[in-house]
């Protein structure tokens, strides 16, 4: 029974030219967990919105969307309201009001439900999501995984059938978008509400889809059931860009040239490797050591942290060391105290024991602004509140205040060429996508000069393109020179990218070591390429290395 | 204050003149100067004598003297012993000073001697100075002030009062004396001027003045004597008997008179001008009501007086206002227009009683020399143009036997002595015998008065804590037990009134002297600031030790108080209001660090904190 | 935080009460200090002070004051006294000296405190403005006629009455027409 | 507070309001002192811990409107002293000290008021009357600290880079005012998608309703009746005149008789109402906690 069908759906905005979507066709049948992949600008979220009548962007539409085989503009918005729910990637921004109670009756009272209705029903969902705990307490008070439950809790007590998700996850950490899907696949299963989710992690979502829609450039290039999608785009290019975001097992399996059923989870990307692949009998040549030879950009001696006299100690006698042009990665759970140690690297809280030495000298030497000025730099997590400008170039140009109009004109013009931004110069900064902002925000901070860069979970809600373009930008600043620290939950663009990798746990890093060891050493705490082929070539991190070593054995075999 | 009493005294001592009237009877001269005295009394807050205890505070003074005089002089009963004790201790202690009374006026002097002599006391012999040499007024005032300042310093009453105390009992001349009798009567005649009349200044007489100078030489009309002198006026050369000037002065003050019956002082028609030509009259034996010479349109000196009679029974100073004298309302009883009337009945008075002239102190004629003298007058006054050698010669002869200080009473003599030379009898007996009139020394014995049991009482009730209030009982208490014969605990009671005379001139002193500072340095009270607060506690810290009534002395004590308070309340505000600006500061401290360590609290705690690891490698 | 509020407020009231000045005096001194000599020599006014209409009007008046203490039921509360007068003296000023001097109770608002530009009377023997009615106040007249000056700018002669009235009916009932026309001023 | 807390929104408004009536508008000192004891003992039950810091405030603040009327009402019988020429009397004082009274009990009531009313609460109240206020009043409570947080950040991205955190104070002012600047693009930014999750669940359909999670039980009839009672009984003989109290010019005497000692037992009962059910709630948990 379908509930959705679009027909060649067709839209422009107004004073464009490309279509933001061009000729867009399929259905979805009651029950069925949609999900739809793509680059960032590739239209899902324009799609997602036109299919949900209030949020249906301006501009011009031709084609259909029929639900339950109604056209959508017969509905009436009270039908249309409650049956389709719609939660949006930011979960801040879609809580309305101040309490999680009231947040959850909000859409039963805008559906004019009396209190005795909307108290049952807002009683079932709390208890249905676990939210009964923190029922009571103000909004602002929520972690972001709980504002995100608390988002899709409040569009569920409307008892839509369909659902639809635009990369409800983006801005959560891996275990709280876990989480989040878990509860997805709980809904849909459960429930039967038909969901439609856009994400660019793929990793838990494709297990669990019934169908995925791959869409590239306004068009839809595969929509197919998730182990036949790996083929189809195979098919189209050799290294199609949307592979790269594609979960481990089925990157593995395409690059290995797999033939047959497509491995969707780790245990199936296993058992194709186990049952396919042979173990390599020499390893690898034996790394020298990383850290010989190497000047150190930043070191922290045994420092201890706190928020205020009485609180708990955040950072328990944390030591490290990042040497010049090299990238450390600190990974680790979520609050666990990893933003408040770069927030002490950089100087914007202050140890109250130990020795931070920064390019040499110790952190209480700089005074000023001094730290700042050539030295060192944080890339905060949110890339948003780096700007304060009206366009990207006026904000490079704040940093720039003091040199000369020329000068400054060029070092702009410079660094934007330098990380492919040139063309985003001038827009706001806020209408860019996430990976545009990433980008431009890191061109901001690079026009100080730092020698020491500190970067906060710089990942959060990019596509695999976008991760992939990072990762070459960090590479290059890394050839420069410069010292990277990173803190990341994101243990594939870590894997990826890192020189050498800590474990943060406790206030302190317990483990350290170049990547490939650490990732290889870790039994969890891994990339999913390890997991899936660590029982074969256990240095094998990400699945390039994974795609190597196959390739190796099966040399080695033939 | 005490200067301009003195200069309005003067003012009205300069006038004088006469007339004849109904006024005849001693009952209307009586009952106008009871009016007076009733109306001085109530003015002085008495309730029975005039002399009391706040007229007495003026004793010495002009206002304070001239009514002992025209009560005395009446036979009025009153308290002229403690008039005497205060005026002595006044004198001794005005003698302690350089000027001794006064270093100008010899009036001082004149008008004391008169003052006590009709209080009943001595002048020559008033108390002690310093050295312990009893006071004789009359050398110091009269014939040896010439010693220390001429008489005459301050004009021409000087040398007419000082004559005027001289012969007030006939004193005696030592030969030593830098001023002869003659001397006096000679600078006084040279100040006649070509009206007759004579001035304090200027060449038109003034009638009081002349009045004045009438007084003075009356003593002297019978006598024969030729004073040469040049006229201060002209420089003229004169030989003249004291009558033939008395005589031209009695015309001037004639003219003098106006159509009230009043005469004119100083351009201002006055009460106290009459009085004195009233007076002048009675010395020569002129009926001041009847005589022609001074009736005017009918009007007599007695009608000039009564104009300025109040209906409170005393007298008005003038009913024209003069700037120049504020204190003479012109529609209220002056009190120098009230004693210069008094005395001027006092004269009238006595002329119509035979009795002695206002300014003769010596006892009483006996009724004998009395009817002896009437006898003569009469025979004088009967006495035709044609009258025989014979007659005339016996009336001569009667004059003469008179004692030739009691000659001057045969008023008429004048006419003897002109038909006589007229006839061509010789007169020269009559000239020398008058040569000198006074031979005898009338020096009253000092009054033995005894310390009477109620005397005592009042001694023995003088109260631990004295006053000033108790200045003049004390005075006078001790002026009698001195003057007493010797009793049982005489001793005792001197020494115990000399110690509160003592402490009451202290108590008088300190009463004087915070006057004095409170004059110096409190005017005026409006203006006082902070730093005059510790005088002004230190004046009421020294009033708050006298009585309630020596306080009742200090002048404007109420503002002082007030001022005391006024900066006392100024002190405590500015003191609490240092106490709140210190507390508002420290308020304002105490937030502001608040503040601040609220806001640093969290940085600080954890800077402690960091210290705590500072040397830790 | 409040207790700042609360502190800087304190400052605040004891700054303005050290500018307004802190002469404290004790009764005694006060009245001491404010004593005036009548001398009989200079020039002098007549003035009372009387609530006749307060009478006629008793229904009206607060519950409070229905007293012979503050009503006198002559509605005299100062008979005709003759002041001194001396150079310069307002109405204003002679009032002043005349409940000082006969220990009546008097509050008024400083000329620089009030739109008229001039001493307002606010109370006098503990009557004040609205005490008995909405239309009750303190006037004066000045040989029986109201000046339309404030009491302190009206500067009376020699010889003058003045008499403070109280009105319950805007000067209607006291014969004073003018007031009227500056009704809601 | 917990047996008062689990009243009614409804019902604790109208207690508060009738309360804080009569203590702001009947001045008689048994009626304030009544208002201040029964605030008084509402706190204690509450948190003995911050009346004791809150000690500190009241106290001052007492003596502080105390003083101030007598420098201000010269009226009075009875001149303790003069300042400045004018005569501080003791009925001033008195009626200071009345005020204070009043203040300070009206204060400790709006006290309670807040830590009773919670903002849902008050909501709750405030969408019954005018529904579209109370939602706007809810967002903006959740906007303001999301602001607060966001420009916290904002801030410390901006330091993070060395920019606006020099000496001078120029720069920080500009850094003030661009960071603020991007605050407003930001909020705009918010909203937008806020509205759209608004609009994404049917608000702007006709016939809202408000939902409340408090519910109007019997209990809190018997309360609301009770408060009403006893206000309308200190209503009733305040405009009777039992309880006519004067200050000025002469303190009156206080008449205590049957009709003026009824309204001060309702006054107090009422003032003590929530001690009471505190007190009540108390004794019942023991009792049931010693029955287990």
């Amino acid at each position: 029974m379908e509930i959705l069908r679009i027909e060649d759906l067709s839209f422009t905005y107004p004073e464009t030219q490309d279509k933001a979507l061009d000729g867009i066709s399929f259905t979805v049948d009651k029950g069925q967990f949609i999900v739809i992949c793509g680059s960032s600008g590739c239209g899902k979220t324009t799609l997602l919105r036109l299919i949900k009548k209030e949020l249906a962007p301006h501009g011009e539409m031709s084609g259909k969307i029929y639900i339950d085989n109604r056209p959508q503009e017969e509905l009436d918005d009270r039908t249309l309201a409650a049956d389709i729910g719609f939660v949006m990637q930011n979960p801040e921004n879609q809580i309305v009001t101040d309490k999680v109670w009231h947040e959850l009756a909000f859409g039963l009272e805008n559906l004019g439900e009396q209190t005795s209705v909307i108290r049952r029903r807002v009683g079932e969902m709390a208890s249905y999501f676990g939210i009964q705990d923190w029922f009571r307490k103000a909004t602002d008070q929520l972690s972001g995984g709980q504002k995100q439950l608390l988002n899709l809790a409040s569009v569920m007590v409307m008892q839509p059938r369909l659902l639809i998700l635009d990369e409800p996850t983006g801005q959560l950490d891996p275990i709280a978008a876990a989480d989040f899907i878990a509860t997805l696949q709980k809904l849909n299963r459960e429930l039967g509400v038909t969901i439609i989710i856009a994400e660019h992690r793929l990793e838990e979502v494709f297990p669990i889809a019934d169908k995925v829609i791959v869409m590239d450039k306004a068009v839809i290039s595969a929509c197919a059931e998730p182990r036949e999608i790996a083929g189809i785009l195979e098919d189209i290019s050799h290294g199609h860009p949307m592979l790269a975001g594609l979960p481990s097992a089925v990157r593995i399996f395409a690059m290995t040239g797999g033939k047959g059923k497509c491995p969707l989870t780790v245990r199936e990307g296993r058992d194709h490797i186990e049952s396919n692949f042979k173990p390599v009998s020499e390893s690898k040549e034996e790394e020298i050591s990383q850290t010989v030879g190497k000047t150190v950009g930043a070191e922290l001696k045994n420092v201890w942290f706190r928020y205020g006299r009485d609180e708990p100690d955040i950072l328990r006698g944390l030591s490290l060391k990042a040497y010049k042009g090299e990238l450390l990665c600190i990974l680790g759970g979520n609050g666990t105290g990893k933003t408040t140690a770069l927030n002490v690297i950089s100087g914007l809280k202050k140890a109250y024991r130990g020795k931070i030495l920064i390019g040499g000298r110790k952190i209480s030497d700089y005074k000023g602004n001094s730290l700042y000025r050539g030295m060192l730099a944080l890339l905060p997590q949110d890339p948003q509140t780096v700007f304060v400008r009206d366009s990207v170039r006026a904000d490079m140009e704040e940093l720039l205040a003091d040199a000369a109009k020329g000068e400054r004109e060029r070092l702009v013009a410079q660094t934007a060429k330098k990380l492919g931004i040139s063309h985003l110069l001038d827009k706001h900064p806020y209408d860019l996508s996430g990976g545009e902002q990433q980008k431009c925000a890191l061109a901001k901070i690079l026009l100080s000069q730092p020698q020491i860069l500190l970067i906060d979970e710089p990942t959060k809600g990019l596509d695999a393109a976008s991760k992939a373009e990072l990762r070459e930008l960090l590479r290059n600043m890394k050839q420069e020179g410069r010292t990277i620290i990173m803190v990341t939950h994101d243990v594939e663009f870590a894997a990826e990218c890192a020189d050498r990798c800590g474990l943060f746990f406790d206030g302190e890093i317990i483990s350290e070591d170049s990547a490939k060891k650490f990732f290889a050493l870790n039994n969890f705490y891994t990339t999913a390429a390890n997991r899936i082929a660590r029982g074969v070539y256990p240095d094998a991190v990400t699945c390039a290395d994974v795609a190597e070593y196959c390739k190796k054995s099966k040399g080695e075999n033939v | 204050m005490f200067k301009k009493l003195i200069a309005a005294a003067l003012a009205a001592l300069f006038a004088a003149q006469v007339a004849i009237s109904a006024y005849a009877y001693d009952g209307d001269i009586m009952t106008i100067a009871d009016g007076i005295v009733a109306w001085k009394t109530a003015d002085n807050g008495s309730e029975d004598m005039l002399i009391n205890d706040s007229f007495l505070e003026q004793a010495g003074s002009t206002a304070g003297d001239w009514y002992p005089i025209g009560l005395s002089r009446l036979g009025y009963e009153d308290n002229y012993g403690g008039y005497l004790a205060v005026v002595t201790d006044c004198v001794e202690e005005r003698y302690a000073q350089p000027g001794k009374l006064s270093a100008a006026k010899a009036t001082e002097w004149h008008r004391i001697s008169l003052s006590v002599l009709a209080a009943g006391g001595d002048p020559t012999c008033l108390g002690e100075d310093e050295n312990g040499e009893p006071i004789d007024l009359i050398r110091d005032g009269v014939y040896d002030r010439g010693k220390t300042a001429p008489l005459g310093r301050q004009g021409i009453n000087g040398w007419i009062w000082g004559l005027i105390a001289l012969d007030s009992l006939r004193y005696e001349v030592p030969e030593d004396a830098f001023y002869q009798r003659d001397d006096i009567i000679t600078e006084i005649l040279s100040r006649q001027l070509a009206d007759g009349g004579f001035a304090l200044t200027g060449d038109t007489a003034d009638p009081d003045m002349t009045a004045m100078a009438v007084q003075a030489l009356a003593p002297y009309y019978n006598s024969e004597k030729v004073y040469g002198y040049s006229l201060s006026q002209s420089g003229e050369e004169k030989r003249c008997t004291v009558r033939e000037c008395v005589d031209k002065a009695v015309e001037c003050l004639s003219q003098l008179q106006l159509g009230t019956g009043d005469l004119m002082s100083w351009g201002t028609e006055n009460s106290e001008s009459v009085c004195q030509v009233i007076v002048a009259l009675c010395c020569l034996g002129i009926d001041p009501f009847s005589d022609e010479r001074f009736i005017k349109n009918g009007n007599t000196l007695m009608d000039g007086l009564m104009k300025y009679h109040m209906e409170d029974g005393g007298f008005v100073h003038s009913f024209v206002y003069d700037p120049q004298n504020p204190q003479a309302q012109p529609d209220v009883s002056n009190t120098m227009s009230g004693e210069q009337a008094l005395y001027a009945l006092a004269a009238v008075y006595r002329q119509k009683n035979s009795m002695r002239t206002l300014y003769d102190f010596r006892p009483e004629q006996s009724e004998e020399l009395k009817s002896h003298i009437k006898t003569l007058s009469e025979n004088i006054e009967d006495l035709s143009e044609n009258a025989g050698e014979k007659e005339i010669i016996s009336l001569l002869e009667d004059y003469f036997s008179i004692e030739p200080d009691e000659r001057s009473y045969v008023y008429n003599y004048a006419k003897l002595y002109d038909l006589a030379k007229d006839k061509g009898i010789d007169t020269d007996g009559a000239e020398k015998s008058t040569e000198i009139i006074f031979a005898q020394d009338n020096t009253p014995s000092a009054q033995s008065e005894e310390f009477t049991e109620e005397d005592k009482a009042k001694a023995d009730s003088l109260p631990q804590q004295l006053t000033g209030e108790y200045y003049v009982s004390v005075t006078s208490l001790l002026d009698k037990l001195e003057n007493s014969p010797d009793f049982e605990g005489k001793e005792k009671y001197l020494e115990k009134l000399k110690k509160a005379r003592e402490e009451i001139s202290r108590i008088r002193a300190e009463v004087e002297s915070i006057n004095n500072e409170i004059t110096d340095k409190l005017y005026p009270f409006e203006d006082m600031g902070l730093s005059d607060r510790k005088t002004v506690e230190n004046i009421v810290k020294r009033c708050e030790k006298l009585s309630d009534y020596d306080r009742g002395q200090i002048k404007r004590y109420e503002d002082v108080i007030k001022t005391q308070t006024k900066l006392d309340n100024r002190l405590r505000g500015i003191i609490i209001g240092c106490c709140l600006g210190a507390a508002a500061a420290a308020l304002a401290v105490a937030t502001i660090f608040r503040i601040r360590k609220r806001r640093a609290r969290a940085e600080n705690e954890m800077e402690q904190l960091a210290a705590m690891y500072k040397d830790e490698e | 935080m409040k207790k700042d509020i609360l502190a800087i407020f304190a400052i605040v009231l004891i700054i303005a009460v050290i500018i307004n000045g802190t002469e404290i005096q004790s009764v005694e001194e006060y009245y001491l200090t404010h004593i005036d000599d009548i001398t009989p020599e200079s020039e002098t006014v007549t003035i009372s002070i009387r609530c006749d209409a307060v009478l006629d009007n008793y229904d009206d008046l607060d519950e409070n004051l229905r007293s012979e203490e503050f009503v006198p039921p002559d509605g005299e509360i100062l008979p005709p006294t003759e002041y001194v007068l001396r150079d310069g003296d307002s109405v204003f000023d002679i009032l002043d000296r005349a409940v000082r001097h006969d220990r009546i109770q008097m509050e008024y608002q400083g000329a620089d405190k009030n739109k008229f530009g001039s001493v307002y009377i606010q109370g006098i023997n503990y009557l004040y403005e609205f005490s008995c009615g909405p239309l009750s106040g303190w006037l004066y007249k000045v040989n029986g006629q109201f000046p339309n000056y404030g009491c302190s700018e009206y500067e009376p002669k020699d010889g003058d009455v003045i008499e403070w009235v109280y009105t319950c009916d805007l000067g209607k009932d006291a014969g004073c027409g003018w007031l009227q026309g500056r009704q809601g001023e | 507070m917990k047996a008062f807390d689990e009243i009614d929104p409804v019902a604790a408004a109208v207690y508060f309001v009738s309360v804080m009536l009569v203590g702001m508008f009947i001045s008689a000192p048994m009626i304030q002192l009544f208002s201040l004891l029964g605030a008084a003992a509402f706190c204690l039950i509450g948190g003995r811990g911050e009346i004791k810091s809150d000690l500190g405030f009241y106290i001052p603040m007492f003596i502080m409107i105390a003083l101030i009327n007598p420098l201000f009402s010269h009226n009075g019988v009875t001149p303790l002293f003069f300042l400045n020429g004018n005569p501080v009397t003791l009925e001033a004082v008195i009626y200071g000290i009345v005020l204070a009274v009043m203040m300070t009990g009206i204060l400790l009531w709006c006290r309670n008021f807040t830590k009773v009313m919670t903002s849902d609460k008050l909501l709750y109240i405030m969408g019954r009357a005018v529904p579209a206020l109370s939602l706007t009043v809810s967002m903006a409570l959740r906007f303001v600290p999301m602001f607060k947080r966001q420009m916290k950040k904002v801030s410390a991205a901006q330091k993070g880079m060395g920019l606006y955190s020099s000496k001078s104070y120029t720069d920080r002012i500009r850094g003030a005012l661009r960071v603020f600047a991007a605050m407003v693009s930001w909020s705009l930014e918010n909203a937008m998608e806020t509205s759209c999750a608004m609009k994404a669940r049917g608000y702007g359909l006709k016939g809202r309703t408000n939902f409340a999670i408090f519910r109007f039980t019997l209990r809190d009839c018997i309360f609301t009746v009770t408060t009403l009672l006893l206000l309308a009984a200190v209503i009733g003989g305040y405009a009777l005149g039992y309880i006519d109290f004067y200050y000025y010019p002469r303190i009156s005497a206080a008449d205590i008789n049957a009709g003026s000692a009824a309204v001060y037992v309702s006054f107090a009962v009422m003032a003590f109402l929530p001690f009471m059910i505190e007190v009540k709630e108390a004794l019942k948990w023991k009792y049931f906690v010693s029955k287990i």
